[in-house]
């Protein structure tokens, strides 16, 4: 009641104001519309109207508001009720005027409140938004605009698309408003049957969500031609969407693979070629995330190249950590593999201590940078997420440099020499203890590259290495030690294996048999896929 | 009718008097050396990846016979050996000793218990036990887990014992760890162990390899006397040695036999010589530099 | 050399075998059972932070009865069988007076014959799956009815869900919770089909399959919405598998029950903004106790950027209660202050009174939040009123019988009104 | 019978140090019993109820060392999988203790366990019949850890899987147990496990007279097995093992089954580690997945380390030091324990390969050599 009241009251106030400077452009009338001042008062159950109002009343004069408000920076002075847009975020927030864009310096969080804007609103403010982008320049808006309408087709939507698809010229988009005017057409009883099967004809090749939806609705349709055409239509459909299903879980299996291979590659050098049951290898992999961490910390608006620091820096803290393992505890062991468990064991404790008292237990924000994030859409039915992609890449890179490493550079050629021979090499003169420490400087150095890579996927936390060292002895032990292709199949062996068990055992179980084949194997195959020849292997 | 007839002739197979089921006839555990052979080696080929070792090897080893292995590095006398023992398995060719046991189905243990003993190039006794222990551990007795949980040393065992210990003079040592022992002992030792354990056939790689000149002299001794009872073939590098007790020496080449017969017919085997041809000889025609 | 001093120390540690030093009686015990190590650290510490926050407040106050407090933290070590121990240790060693402990249901299960052997007194500050309740035990943290339920009533009525996905890790509490809401679902008249059920083990890093598998199920035409009872370590990973694969909040939201602002610090929550999360407090709630509580916390922690969460609540509530509870019994004896907790009141931090009932749970309000992009929650709805928490479930078929009232004639935690018979008790 | 007894006696039972340090150990337990059943409450020689029950768990620890040590330190088989014995004897034992809650149980159903009512589960499972028999449980507690060694090693040793393949593949079997035993469809209680139980043959399991009693039988089992495997271990094949583990290929060319030795020896082994497993449950009160966890194997391993293996005692000491300094340090500094474990292991693998044992072995030759120089001189 009296809402209404002071809204009329606005109105008086505002009318001269607005007609004054009608002739400097719509934003400033907007500014003042008394709708306007709803958001500021109208609780969030009843937003949705106040959004139809204002979309009848301003159109897209509005687009910047909607956008603004559907992403949460929306504000308003406590003061005097005008709209504020937030720019920036976390400590440095600055506020402007909301159309004019006028900022305004001295506003401090404080004198502001927001327009709260909650799940059912988003939805309301994106189709709106859809609806006004129809007539948007940008074409890939307008073809997702209407996307975004497919699943609400309604008489007038469907007199505006009509409209548009004379006028469209961007093929894609037309075809996109195609399937919709068609995708009306058939479920519109008012039509002709043959007008409804000639639609359904059209769509039979569409993979859009919602126009599956509309045939399955159509398949108990009253009229039985209808109601059949839609059926195979779906069937048709469907197949393709199977196909495409089957490659997508191919690439889960791909990117699991590449996980372990990147969490296993480093043990495949210390445990492979050193012979040394390395247990705080998980450690090696969460001191990376932990340095990628404390990278983003310390340049924290420059997120997206982040990461090309912090492969480099978890190398080295890793590897650091790697050398200084080696001198101090491995050395001393040689010939005893079996102790070199126990120590590392030890090690592996006193790390996920430190890293508990120096970064406390909770696990660590790493945020993924804008380029690594989102997905890459072939089609609306089959989309693969960039940074498993990214990753998938960066894990056969890494592989392929640290073969042309051990194949062609003289580190190699010692490695591979001591690991073949130790006391020849040491007579021919070859440092061993030197080979050694780099080596497993390396080993380690790969296992923290692999914590750069997993804090994009999962916690960074004290338990992070604990989460894959055994997997990552299954993968060597399975692909053979001392083998670095070995790892490589085995890694996407088991990743691929485990995502296609996956669907019909569920994770837990697949897991299970996954583990209880790899000890199966090892009985027929006691070294492995590809297990290491002649004397070294005794 | 004929099916029934059939059906009674296999019952009647199955319950004759006279014979007893297969898997119930003792497996033949005595050597038949019905013809004076107890080792027939016949078309062995063997290859690590490309390379071969052994290359269609034919060699008949008489029983009680003492026979000298010589040949250069890589002519394939140990991998024979090996292959003898079971550690490793031919691609093709078969092994049998005497008419009735083909060693190319057996695994070591078995081939062992049917008395062939083998001593290594590189001395391998239990270095943690004493002695006393290493000559118990390779007794003939009944090897299988449960009896040599209960089993308890014989007087006849032990006198055993004591004697292979005068025979290799360990008295001393013998409750000494094996570990402790000089090279040369431990070769003693190892060679003790293949007596104590009575085979009918022993394998020696290089017995000599570290032993002064007596010691050397006394395992010539042995192995001559061991002789005639026993069959031994020995595989030795050096010459000197090898001329003290042959009889009869095979040489080995490439994987194959490339010659047999008495030290003298070898030295003056035109392929041998050939074979080492532009190797200097020293005057005695001895071949020892180039075989070592 | 070396060898010396490992010797002389192991000597040194294996001299004070002597039986454990027992403090005078003149301070009044508060024993700390949480994981400082091991996987459930990561949640636990804060607690036990909280509680020593807590005990350093009251003894500014002048402590209780004219005595101090002193804390007792002991290690458990997120084993299992380490709880039982330590609690036995805490109790007959320590001798204290009240514990404040356990996070998971395994620990607590673990715990409860000892405490009730011991006859000690345990706060359990954490959600939980309900089905217990113990004459030793005061359950802080929201049942099932206080979070689960709420949040699907939220999710039908103001987002109209029609599809329901039932994501949790595999073990007691998801497991119970998802029994409860399918029984609660279908008494609405879920289809059956239209409930996708799914569980994973601890930890689970590899969401890429099941993540896809809800999108798939959720693009059926009918608004869905994911109920996830996944385990703290598994939620970042599961979320930034969801960002990845571009389901957004208006798409496909997920109302999580075991999300507090600690889980969103460990993660990027850009791509979370407008997912849900049912609790019985969130930091971002202005009140004057919260706004106290709050900077109370980053003083003590001497963190500005330290967040405080729903469980740390449940331990505020229980230790004013239990104070109180000591001033009116005027002892610290566990009968006389067992009976004089039932009914005790102490504010939320989120206005109104928390009343601790018979069964020895809280009536609570119960609040429906919204991630937003500072790892904030945006409160979007509230029960009108408080929520009693139920120890045993209406939609169990072995529990809906079963009532737990610890004041005379009943006495007893699981009283089955059928039968008027008392079971399960360890005394 | 008759024949196995004078097998035992005959021969040297054990090396010089096992009688003593059985009646040490014997005597303890006794006194300790004693003094908790006997003696007033306030008495400072009172040994608390709560010291008792920690015993009782170190000596089942002690047990399974031990297990781990006749394996590793006399065979060299490095078996990162132990765990997974010890709790399969343990959850045999727990299904026992839970059929006997019967109808006790929150739920009051006289049949099924609790988890199983509210998971509403119809039946029992086929897998838990049989258990609210004490003697089929104990049946089962040894029966299916040997079980599994023998599936387990008959493959593994068969196949020649040595070295570190096998700790390997030990320890992803105990892995796979892991994920299984967590999972509730198994029906064995899923991470929470078994737990609540009320009472064992009858005896309350809370009344100090049964946990004393259970502490005594341990620590005579203990005895009892120690001085049975010392007798094996010195028999003829002690010395098989012992050739096994330094040179496996020569035992077999001087004609032994190694395989079979081996994989006797590891059930032998698993054996006692799921009687320890058995005697821990009612002791500690609960059984879960956690106990598979591959991280407690090597930490047996570990305890054997410490000790000194290839010493059964060494093993023993290694489990009670270990673990007691555990206790101390979750006690002495909660945030910093961890440290000071894995710094231990770190300078036991390096500065003590032998154990402590091995230490004591070379303090004692060191005194020995110079008195025999004061005796030459």
């Amino acid at each position: 009641m009296n809402a209404i009241l002071t809204l009329c009251l606005l109105i008086g106030a505002l009318l001269p104001f607005s007609v004054a400077h009608a002739a400097t452009g719509e934003a400033t009338v907007q500014s003042g519309s008394p709708m306007l001042l709803e958001l500021t008062k109208t609780k969030l159950s009843k937003m949705p109207a106040v959004v139809e109002k204002l979309e009848a009343e301003g159109g897209d004069a509005y687009l910047p508001l909607f956008r603004t408000w559907l992403a949460g920076n929306l504000y308003y002075v406590k003061s005097n009720r005008s709209l504020v847009e937030k720019m920036g975020s976390g400590k440095q927030v600055t506020f402007q005027a909301m159309f004019s864009g006028d900022p305004m310096p001295d506003l401090k969080k404080k004198q502001v409140k927001k327009v709260k804007v909650n799940n059912k609103l988003r939805g309301k403010l994106r189709s709106v938004i859809a609806r006004i982008q129809l007539t948007s320049e940008d074409s890939s808006v307008r073809e997702a605009a209407v996307r975004e309408l497919l699943a609400k087709l309604d008489k007038n939507v469907i007199g505006i698309l009509e409209g548009l698809h004379v006028k469209e010229q961007n093929l894609d988009v037309k075809a996109m408003i195609a399937t919709a005017l068609s995708l009306y057409a058939a479920s519109d009883k008012s039509n002709s049957q043959s007008v409804r099967l000639s639609a359904i004809e059209d769509l039979s090749d569409s993979l859009e969500n919602d126009v599956r939806n509309g045939l399955t609705k159509l398949t108990n349709d009253s009229n039985k031609a209808v109601a059949a055409a839609a059926d195979e239509a779906l069937v048709s459909i469907n197949q393709r969407v199977e196909r495409y299903a089957l490659v997508d879980q191919l690439f889960f299996g791909l990117s699991l693979g590449s996980v372990l291979l990147l969490a296993s590659i480093g043990l495949a050098i210390t445990f492979g070629v050193m012979g040394v049951i390395n247990m705080a290898h998980g450690e090696m992999i969460m001191l990376g995330a932990y340095t990628t961490y404390v990278v983003q910390l310390m340049m924290p608006n420059h997120i997206d190249y982040s990461i090309w620091v912090a492969i480099p820096a978890a190398f080295l803290v890793s590897g650091l950590m790697g050398v200084l393992i080696e001198r101090l505890v491995i050395c001393r062991l040689h010939g005893r593999p079996l102790e070199t468990l126990l120590a590392t064991f030890g090690i592996s404790l006193i790390l996920q201590q430190l890293v508990r008292t120096i970064f406390s237990p909770l696990n660590r924000q790493v945020s993924t940078p804008t380029w690594m994030s989102g997905s890459l859409e072939i089609n609306p039915v089959l989309s693969l997420t960039l940074n498993r992609l990214y990753i998938l890449a960066f894990a056969l890179l890494v592989f392929m440099a640290l073969v042309l490493l051990l194949k062609k550079s003289s580190l190699g050629l010692n490695v591979r020499a001591v690991s073949q021979n130790r006391n020849m090499a040491k007579a021919m003169g070859v440092k061993t203890e030197w080979v050694d420490a780099m080596t497993f400087g390396l080993g380690s150095g790969i296992a923290g590259i692999a914590g750069v890579a997993l804090s994009q996927l999962t916690n960074v936390g004290p338990n992070l290495g604990q989460s894959y060292i055994i997997d990552s002895f299954m993968v060597v032990v399975f692909g053979g030690v001392g083998n670095l292709m070995g790892t490589l199949v085995a890694a996407f062996t088991l990743g691929i294996a485990n995502k296609f068990l996956e669907p019909t055992t569920g994770a837990v179980l697949a897991a299970i048999l996954v583990l209880v084949f790899i000890i199966l194997f090892i009985q027929k195959r006691p070294k492995g896929l590809f297990p290491q020849k002649g004397r070294a292997a005794e | 009718m004929s099916t029934l007839d059939q059906s009674l002739q296999g019952l009647r197979d199955t319950f004759r008097r006279d014979q007893v089921w297969p898997f119930l006839a003792p497996e033949q555990a005595q050597v038949d050396v019905g013809n004076q052979m107890i080792l027939y080696v016949e078309g062995l080929n063997l290859s690590f990846d490309g390379f071969k070792a052994l290359n269609n090897l034919n060699l008949y080893v008489g029983d009680g016979e003492l026979r000298c292995l010589i040949g250069a590095n890589g002519a394939g006398k140990t991998t024979l050996m090996d292959v003898i023992t079971g550690k490793t398995q031919c691609d093709s060719g078969t092994v049998y000793f005497g008419q009735n046991h083909n060693l190319l189905t057996k695994d070591e243990a078995d081939i062992a218990q049917l008395g062939i003993g083998r001593k290594f190039q590189k001395p391998t006794v239990f270095e943690e036990q004493t002695v006393f222990d290493n000559l118990e551990l390779s007794l003939k007795t009944d090897k299988r887990v449960l009896p040599t949980l209960f089993s308890r040393l014989s007087p006849s065992e032990i006198d055993r014992i004591d004697e292979v210990l005068a025979i290799i003079g360990l008295r001393k040592q013998r409750f000494m760890k094996a570990g402790a022992l000089s090279h040369g002992q431990k070769q003693w030792l190892e060679i003790g162990m293949l007596l104590v354990s009575d085979p009918r056939l022993l394998l020696i790689d290089e017995p000599v390899a570290g032993m002064t000149a007596q010691e050397t002299e006394r395992t010539a001794e042995l192995l001559t006397s061991l002789a005639g009872e026993r069959t031994v073939i020995v595989v030795e590098h050096d010459m000197e040695f090898v001329r003290s007790i042959a009889r009869t020496v095979t040489v080995l080449h490439q994987g194959s036999v490339l010659a047999e017969g008495t030290m003298d017919q070898i030295q003056n085997n035109k392929d041998v010589i050939e074979v080492y041809l532009g190797e200097e000889q020293d005057d005695e025609g001895n071949l020892a530099g180039v075989m070592a | 050399m070396k060898i010396k001093t490992l010797a002389s120390a192991i000597a040194l540690s294996g001299a004070t075998l002597i039986a454990l030093p027992s403090m005078a009686a003149d301070t009044i015990k508060v024993g700390v059972l949480h994981s400082l190590s091991g996987t459930m650290a990561i949640s636990e510490t804060t607690l036990k932070d909280t509680v020593l926050m807590m005990v350093e407040e009251q003894n500014k106050k002048g402590g209780l009865l004219g005595k101090k407090l002193e804390a007792v933290v002991v290690d458990p070590a997120s084993n299992w069988p380490l709880f039982a121990e330590k609690t036995r240790e805490l109790l007959t060693e320590e001798e204290v007076d009240v514990i404040f402990g356990c996070w998971t249901s395994v620990s607590r299960k673990s715990v409860l014959p000892v405490i009730e052997e011991l006859n000690g007194l345990m706060f359990y500050p954490v959600q939980y799956e309900g089905e217990e309740s113990s004459k030793n035990v005061f359950y802080t943290g929201a049942a099932p009815n206080q979070q689960a339920i709420p949040a699907v009533n939220y999710l039908k009525d103001e987002l109209g869900v029609e599809r329901w996905v039932l994501a949790g890790t595999d073990y007691v509490y998801p497991r119970t919770t998802n029994k409860i809401l399918e029984a609660y679902l279908k008494d609405m008249g879920v289809a059956e089909e239209d409930i996708m059920i799914n569980y994973t083990p601890f930890g689970h890093s590899d969401w890429q399959s099941i993540v896809s598998d809800i999108n798939k199920f959720g693009s059926a035409g009918k608004k869905t919405a994911v109920v996830s009872t996944i385990n703290g370590d598994a939620n970042v990973p599961f979320y930034k598998e969801l960002g990845n694969q571009g389901i957004s909040s208006e798409d496909i939201p997920v109302v999580a029950f075991s999300v507090g602002e600690e889980e969103l610090s460990g993660l990027d929550t850009t791509p979370l903004v407008g997912h849900l999360a049912a609790w019985n407090y969130f930091q971002s709630v202005e009140t004057e106790e919260n706004e106290e509580f709050i900077t109370q916390w980053k003083a003590f922690t001497k963190n500005p950027d330290r967040v405080t969460n729903d469980p740390m609540e449940a331990t505020f509530i229980g230790f004013n209660m239990w104070a109180n509870a000591v001033k009116d019994a005027g002892t610290t004896d566990v009968d006389a202050v067992e009976q004089a907790m039932i009914g005790q009141e102490t504010p939320n931090l989120t206005g109104g009174v928390a009343v601790m009932n018979k069964n020895h749970h809280l009536s609570k309000p119960v609040l429906i939040g919204e991630i937003q992009d500072d790892g904030q929650f945006e409160t979007v709805w509230e029960t009108d009123g408080v929520v009693a928490g139920d120890a045993w479930s209406d939609f169990l078929p072995g529990s809906k019988d079963l009532i737990a009232d610890w004041t005379d004639p009943v006495k007893c935690g699981n009283y089955n009104t059928e039968t008027k018979a008392c079971s399960g008790q360890n005394y | 019978m008759i024949k196995l007894l004078n097998w035992f006696s005959a021969g040297r039972t054990s090396g010089k140090y096992t009688l003593p340090f059985v009646v040490i150990l014997l005597s303890i337990t006794v006194l300790a019993s004693a003094a908790n059943l006997l003696l007033p409450q306030d008495s400072a020689l009172y040994v608390s109820t709560y010291s008792i029950t920690l015993l009782g768990k170190y000596l089942c620890y002690a047990m399974l060392a031990l297990a781990v040590d006749i394996i590793w330190g006399y065979c060299g088989i490095l078996s990162l999988g132990h765990g997974a014995f010890f709790a399969l004897g343990g959850y045999a034992m727990g299904m026992y203790l839970m059929r006997q809650i019967g109808d006790r149980g929150v739920y009051g159903n006289p049949l099924l366990p609790d988890f199983m009512v509210f998971l509403d589960w119809k039946e029992l499972p086929w897998f838990w019949l049989g258990m609210d028999q004490f003697w089929f449980a104990m049946v089962m507690a040894v029966l299916v850890p040997g079980l599994l060694a023998f599936v387990f090693g008959w493959l593994a040793f068969r196949s020649r899987v040595t070295g570190v393949y096998l700790s390997i593949m030990t320890q992803a079997l105990t892995y796979a147990l892991l994920l299984a035993f967590f999972r509730n469809e198994m029906g064995f209680g899923g991470n929470n496990g078994l737990t609540d139980f009320k009472e064992i043959l009858g005896f309350d399991l809370q009344a100090d007279t049964t946990r004393v009693s259970l502490f005594l039988i341990t620590a005579i089992l203990l005895a009892v097995i120690l001085m049975l495997s010392q007798r094996i271990l010195s028999s003829r094949l002690g010395k098989v093992t012992l050739a096994v583990r330094d040179s496996e290929a020569r035992t077999r060319f001087i004609g032994y089954r190694t395989e079979c030795y081996k994989v006797w020896l590891f059930v032998y082994s698993a054996v006692i580690a799921g009687v320890a497993g058995a005697l821990y449950v009612p002791q500690v009160g609960i059984i879960n997945p956690g106990e598979f966890s591959p991280i407690n194997s090597i930490e047996i391993v570990i305890w054997v380390a410490v000790g000194g293996r290839g010493t059964l005692i060494g093993a023993i000491i290694g489990a009670l030091l270990v673990n007691y300094a555990k206790t101390r340090f979750t006690a002495i500094m909660p945030d910093g324990w961890l440290f000071a474990l894995g710094a231990l292991f770190v300078l036991v693998t390096l500065y003590l390969p032998k154990g402590l044992m091995g230490l004591y072995g070379q303090l004692t030759s060191k005194r020995l050599t110079k008195g025999e120089q004061e005796a030459a001189s």
